[in-house]
């Protein structure tokens, strides 16, 4: 299986995906936004950060960049995606996935470990997840309070198209579990095809029982199955 | 124009200095000469005050490969790895205007360890607030927490500790101290040092403004009531372009196109340029048409004094100018060739093809004045009764009162405004005795903690300046990390005045005691004096950060209590002294006497025996006894373990408040499984260390001899509380 | 010539800024405030006499890049 | 009543948002975009009609909350 990290000036979490990836023995590239071609990848990550600095809107500078255009591609041809923490925020800002992602709700900073409740395991990214459907994560983010519509909720619930939700370690999902205030608790959602994954949680930062857990691991060892 | 008087004294320049500069230069100066002198000359940069204290530490030993005197320390950890590490304060500047003060400090700090070819891996900070009653302490600590996290987190380093404390004497003067550490390999040391003539010297980074003009003497002046004047001074951060000048550094340094390197911090151009030149013992020329400018009609004064944030200055080997370009091109950061080294041993200054300064440059460093000041020793404090009974109260309320007390609270609220970890290599977060992070691809970890403890230098400073260092080097010890090295930040009130010197004095004598005693070298440091607002003085406050080697991770150990059923132990004598606790402080606002004392033989007995109990995997958890004696380190230890603890208090000579609160140093609770307390009872009385058994953990709740119960959900509550009441959320 | 663009959120848009600096009013005493809305200001130099073309490229940068759409307004203003 | 408040930087203040968006629109094409300052906007509805009471609100939470006056500069209209 074959990666491609894009690599965006202000990027912060790049080394750290493509350090998971290789884990999971992804054969995996480093790629500058100003490039004009993808390599030969099976998944695109866009990872964590501060590209361009957050200024502006966050991941929105970044989804101008030369690179996107591939990557547009790539996701119409249905190749995998995956957008974490400002990843995700590229992906909304480029339309590929819907919403917007907003200030937290108590306007602060919030890097802290939280439960999931893997909410859709029947797509490339959570088959793993299937014996273990409540996680821990660490989240780390200013700018993740997802926002949707109503009509849009509907829809993303309708399409089974949230892949996680902010929960308790018991797997109740309320408000007291809600860390940012994002819409139905929302912490990570598909596209309509199921091919693209965008999610505030770091999945990458787990990986490892000495870093205390390895809850993101099957995140990673779910693509190998495609 | 002739220089009045009047400038001279803005300048902060006295009389006496400007007749010894004179000399020195032999003529009189023009406007940017005063301005470059004034930057040299002042206390930031000359350490004229502290000088000849600081050069009493000890620096050296088989670890260290570089000490004070560099951007920042280097100590070697093994395998070719070294590791970068300096404390930095931004005090004043956060005072004025929290945010941009506080991020700029973290990114001033983080290019004093990236100038040195290291990538920063991990972040901690000290910051000392006034009386949370205050009027400004509210928009400050939260100006300051998020300006902190800011910069930390756009840079992507884990921020993975540091201490917050409140006391009325920072009301006017907070105390904003970063540290940064990273790492590189041995053979890849960069420093500031020029070597050749006719090399070219490089602007790279961000472009120049009107920031913070001035901004490292206003850093060492009193501040009076006009603080409000000296706005338009604060410099504005911008970490996205540091985090493009990391990775451009980083990338040129992988081949050996540098002769040197220094970042621009305090005083700008003319520090950085005046201290490569200078140790090289060269000259330089530079040519400030060539500066680039971010607002029009900048004056050479305004571009050799200005504090634009996020700035290097090279010195290239001829011949390298292209390929270093590309490199800053595509990072999109400006890249200007702006002069050469000379032999001259002058700095020499063109705008406009004329010379508008030139200045020997022995002048400006090597004979920058230093001062013995006048100190006054600080007396014993007499004997002082205890406060009278207070043995009727009841100590649940006691452990209430100092659990939501603000010092005593648990800090989450300002941690978790800190990414703790990103680039994937932290093994403990803040919240425990030290953090550590793994060195990235190996099994080995480096700890790290940073400390102070004011109250107790304001009541005795030799004992005070001892006890921090033993606090760091016991934080360290309890994550089964060897105390290696520590960084120190000494931030205190105006060293004209004959006591604050003289707390400063013993102070260091009390450093250097520790230090020396426990092998435990100062690599690198900073001098905050000044901290004084109409008269009042901040407690002198050394702050001390401390690193530490796990050869192996694991055997790396924390706090959280593991087990139910296994044996409590406390490490080292507890005699009760009660003078200067918490206990005091919080319960009966009592803040006379002296500290506790500190026996250094105890200090490096218990905390090798203790590393050798954790090297054999003996132990379940350790956590050091410090502010609140042994009742708050054991609550400590059971909330992170969610493990209650059943104590009986042994029968001695001590009563119940002086057990429990007492202060007492060199000490430790460790938590025993029942099979190995044979094997840690034989090691530790081999090595005659005092310990005590002092009971059980226990499920849920705690039990202090039947005179305080306790469940541990709301104690738990009780030690979050506070911050939450204070923002209202 | 100079321009200058202000941003708001469309008003069925969630506002958590607005909302907080409404509360921190409140608490601070201040009754009479009922609602308070953040956004962005831009102010641009333009080097461009032709107020037509002005116009044209105000809008444009505008729709690709300041505003996001889907959540924002924007109103720009020629001086 | 309707407030507007628009929040700008001072002059020699750096701006590095307004720095990147710059940077971004001249790599989009936009030649004559000379210079990008970003600032802030609010928008408030205030239950005062005396228009003299609301002056002075206006102004108390621009100094008092609004503005870090350290480094910005405000200005109010009324609607
Ligand atoms: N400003 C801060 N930034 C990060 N971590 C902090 C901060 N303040 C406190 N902490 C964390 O809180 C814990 C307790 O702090 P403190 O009581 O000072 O510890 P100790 O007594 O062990 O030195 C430590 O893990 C420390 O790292
Ligand atoms: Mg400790």
């Amino acid at each position: 299986m074959k990666s491609s990290v894009i690599v965006f000036p202000g990027s912060n979490c790049d080394r750290d995906v493509a350090v998971a990836l290789q884990k999971f023995k992804i054969e995996n590239k480093m790629v500058w936004h100003e490039e004009t071609t993808l390599p030969k990848s099976d998944i695109v990550v866009l990872p964590g950060g501060f590209s361009y600095g957050d200024y502006l809107r966050t991941g929105c500078i970044a989804s101008k960049s030369k690179i996107v255009s591939e990557i547009i591609k790539h996701a119409n041809k249905g190749g995998l995606i995956l957008g974490i923490c400002n990843g995700f925020q590229i992906l909304i800002e480029s339309g590929l996935l819907p919403g917007s992602l907003l200030r937290n709700k108590k306007l602060r900073f919030l890097s802290k470990n939280v439960f999931l409740k893997v909410v859709n395991i029947k797509n490339s990214f959570c088959s793993d997840f299937k014996n273990k459907d409540i996680i821990e994560l660490p989240i780390a983010h200013n700018e993740g309070n997802y926002f949707a519509s109503n009509d849009l909720i509907k829809k993303l619930e309708d399409n089974n198209s949230i892949a996680f939700k902010y929960s308790d370690k018991d797997g109740n999902i309320s408000i007291e579990s809600n860390p940012n205030g994002s819409s139905n608790n929302i912490a990570g959602i598909l596209n309509e095809k199921k091919n693209i994954l965008g999610m505030m949680p770091h999945p990458e930062r787990l990986i490892d029982p000495i870093l205390s857990g390895e809850d993101g691991s099957m995140l990673f060892s779910s693509l190998l199955k495609n | 124009m002739k220089i009045s008087e009047k400038i001279i004294e803005k300048h902060g320049i006295t009389k006496s200095e400007y007749k010894r500069i004179i000399t020195l230069v032999g003529r009189e100066l023009n406007l940017l000469e005063l301005g470059i002198f004034s930057a040299m000359w002042n206390e930031h940069c000359s350490y004229k005050s502290s000088k000849k204290y600081l050069k009493t530490l000890p620096t050296k030993n088989n670890k260290v490969i570089q000490g004070p005197g560099e951007n920042a320390g280097v100590v070697d950890i093994e395998d070719n790895d070294a590791l970068v590490f300096k404390i930095e304060s931004h005090n004043h500047p956060s005072f004025i205007e929290p945010y941009q003060g506080a991020a700029t400090g973290v990114g001033g700090i983080l290019r004093d360890i990236f100038t040195m070819g290291a990538r920063p891996i991990a972040l901690l900070n000290s910051i000392h607030f006034g009386d949370p009653n205050h009027p400004k302490t509210k928009n400050l600590l939260s100006g300051v927490v998020s300006g902190i996290g800011g910069y930390g987190n756009c840079m992507g380093i884990p921020t993975i500790g540091g201490e917050v404390k409140f006391n009325s004497s920072y009301n006017e003067n907070i105390l904003v101290n970063a540290m940064a550490v990273g790492l590189t390999k041995k053979n890849k040391i960069f420093y500031s040092k020029a070597n050749g003539v006719n090399q070219p010297v490089i602007y790279v980074g961000s472009k120049t403004g009107r920031d913070g003009i001035h901004g490292a003497s206003m850093a060492s002046a009193e501040f009076d009531d006009n603080v409000d004047n000296k706005k338009p001074t604060v410099q504005v951060g911008d970490p996205f372009a540091e985090k493009l000048l990391l990775e451009a550094c980083l990338e040129l340094m992988k081949d050996d196109s540098i002769i040197s390197i220094q970042d621009m911090g305090a005083a700008g151009l003319t520090s950085s340029s005046v201290e490569m030149a200078s140790k090289g013992n060269l000259g330089i020329e530079i040519n400030l048409d060539k500066i680039p400018c971010r607002e029009k009609k900048m004056t050479p004064y305004e571009m050799m004094l200005s504090e634009s944030q996020e700035r290097m200055l090279l010195i290239l080997k001829s011949g390298k100018e292209d390929d270093a370009k590309k490199i800053f091109s595509k990072w999109g950061l400006d890249f200007s060739i702006i002069g050469k080294t000379t032999n001259t041993n002058h700095l020499v200054l063109n705008f406009k093809n004329i010379e508008v300064a030139n200045l020997p440059l022995s002048s400006l460093s090597k004979d920058a004045p230093v001062y013995d000041r006048k100190w006054k020793k600080k007396l014993p404090s007499k004997k002082i009764d205890a406060p009278k009974n207070f043995q009727t109260k009841d100590i649940s309320e006691c452990l209430v009162k100092i659990l939501s007390s603000p010092n005593n609270a648990e800090k989450s609220w300002v941690w978790e405004q800190y990414d703790s970890t990103v680039m994937g290599d932290t093994i403990q977060k803040p919240g425990g005795d030290s953090g550590v992070v793994r060195v990235h691809g190996k099994n080995k970890g480096i700890a790290l903690t940073i400390d102070s403890s004011a109250h107790y230098c304001l009541a005795d400073p030799i004992i005070g300046g001892k006890q921090v260092v033993c606090e760091t080097w016991r934080n360290l010890v309890a994550v089964g990390s060897k105390p290696i090295a520590i960084t120190n930040c000494l931030n205190f009130g105006n060293p004209e005045k004959e006591e604050i010197m003289g707390q400063f004095v013993e102070t260091i004598d009390g450093i250097s005691q520790a230090c020396s005693y426990l092998d435990f070298p100062v690599v690198s440091g900073n001098v905050s004096f000044y901290n004084e607002t109409k008269k009042n003085s901040i407690y002198p406050t050394p702050t001390i950060g401390g690193v530490g080697l796990i050869k192996n991770l694991n055997y790396t150990m924390n706090k959280n209590l593991k087990e139910i059923d296994s044996n409590i132990l406390i490490i080292g004598k507890t005699s009760g002294h009660l003078f200067q606790s918490e206990f005091f402080r919080e319960v009966l606002n009592f803040k006379e006497g002296s500290p506790p004392a500190v026996n250094l033989f105890n200090e490096k007995n218990n905390g090798l025996s203790i590393l050798n109990l954790i090297s054999k995997n003996l132990v379940n958890s350790v956590h050091d006894i410090s502010s609140g004696g042994i009742l708050v380190a054991l609550v400590e230890m059971c909330i992170s373990g969610k493990i209650g603890a059943k104590v009986k208090i042994p029968k001695r000579d001590i009563n119940h408040f002086e057990f429990l609160f007492g202060e007492d140093q060199s000490r430790y609770i460790i938590e025993v499984n029942e099979k190995n307390m044979k094997e840690v009872d034989k090691l530790l009385k081999e090595n005659s260390v005092y310990y005590e058994k002092i009971g059980k953990t226990q499920k849920d709740s705690l039990d202090i001899d039947n005179i305080c119960k306790m469940k541990l959900n709301s104690l738990g509550e009780i030690i979050n509380k506070w911050f939450k009441s204070y923002y209202k959320e | 010539m100079k321009i200058s663009i202000t941003i708001t959120l469309k008003d069925d848009v969630l506002d958590p800024q607005g909302k907080v600096v409404n509360q921190t009013l409140k608490n601070m005493g201040y009754r009479s405030i009922e609602n308070v809305r953040q956004g962005k200001y831009f102010e641009i130099n333009l080097n461009e006499k032709d107020e037509k073309k002005a116009k044209k490229i105000s809008e444009e940068i505008c729709e690709k890049l300041l505003t996001n759409t889907v959540i924002e307004n924007y109103s720009i203003s020629y001086k």
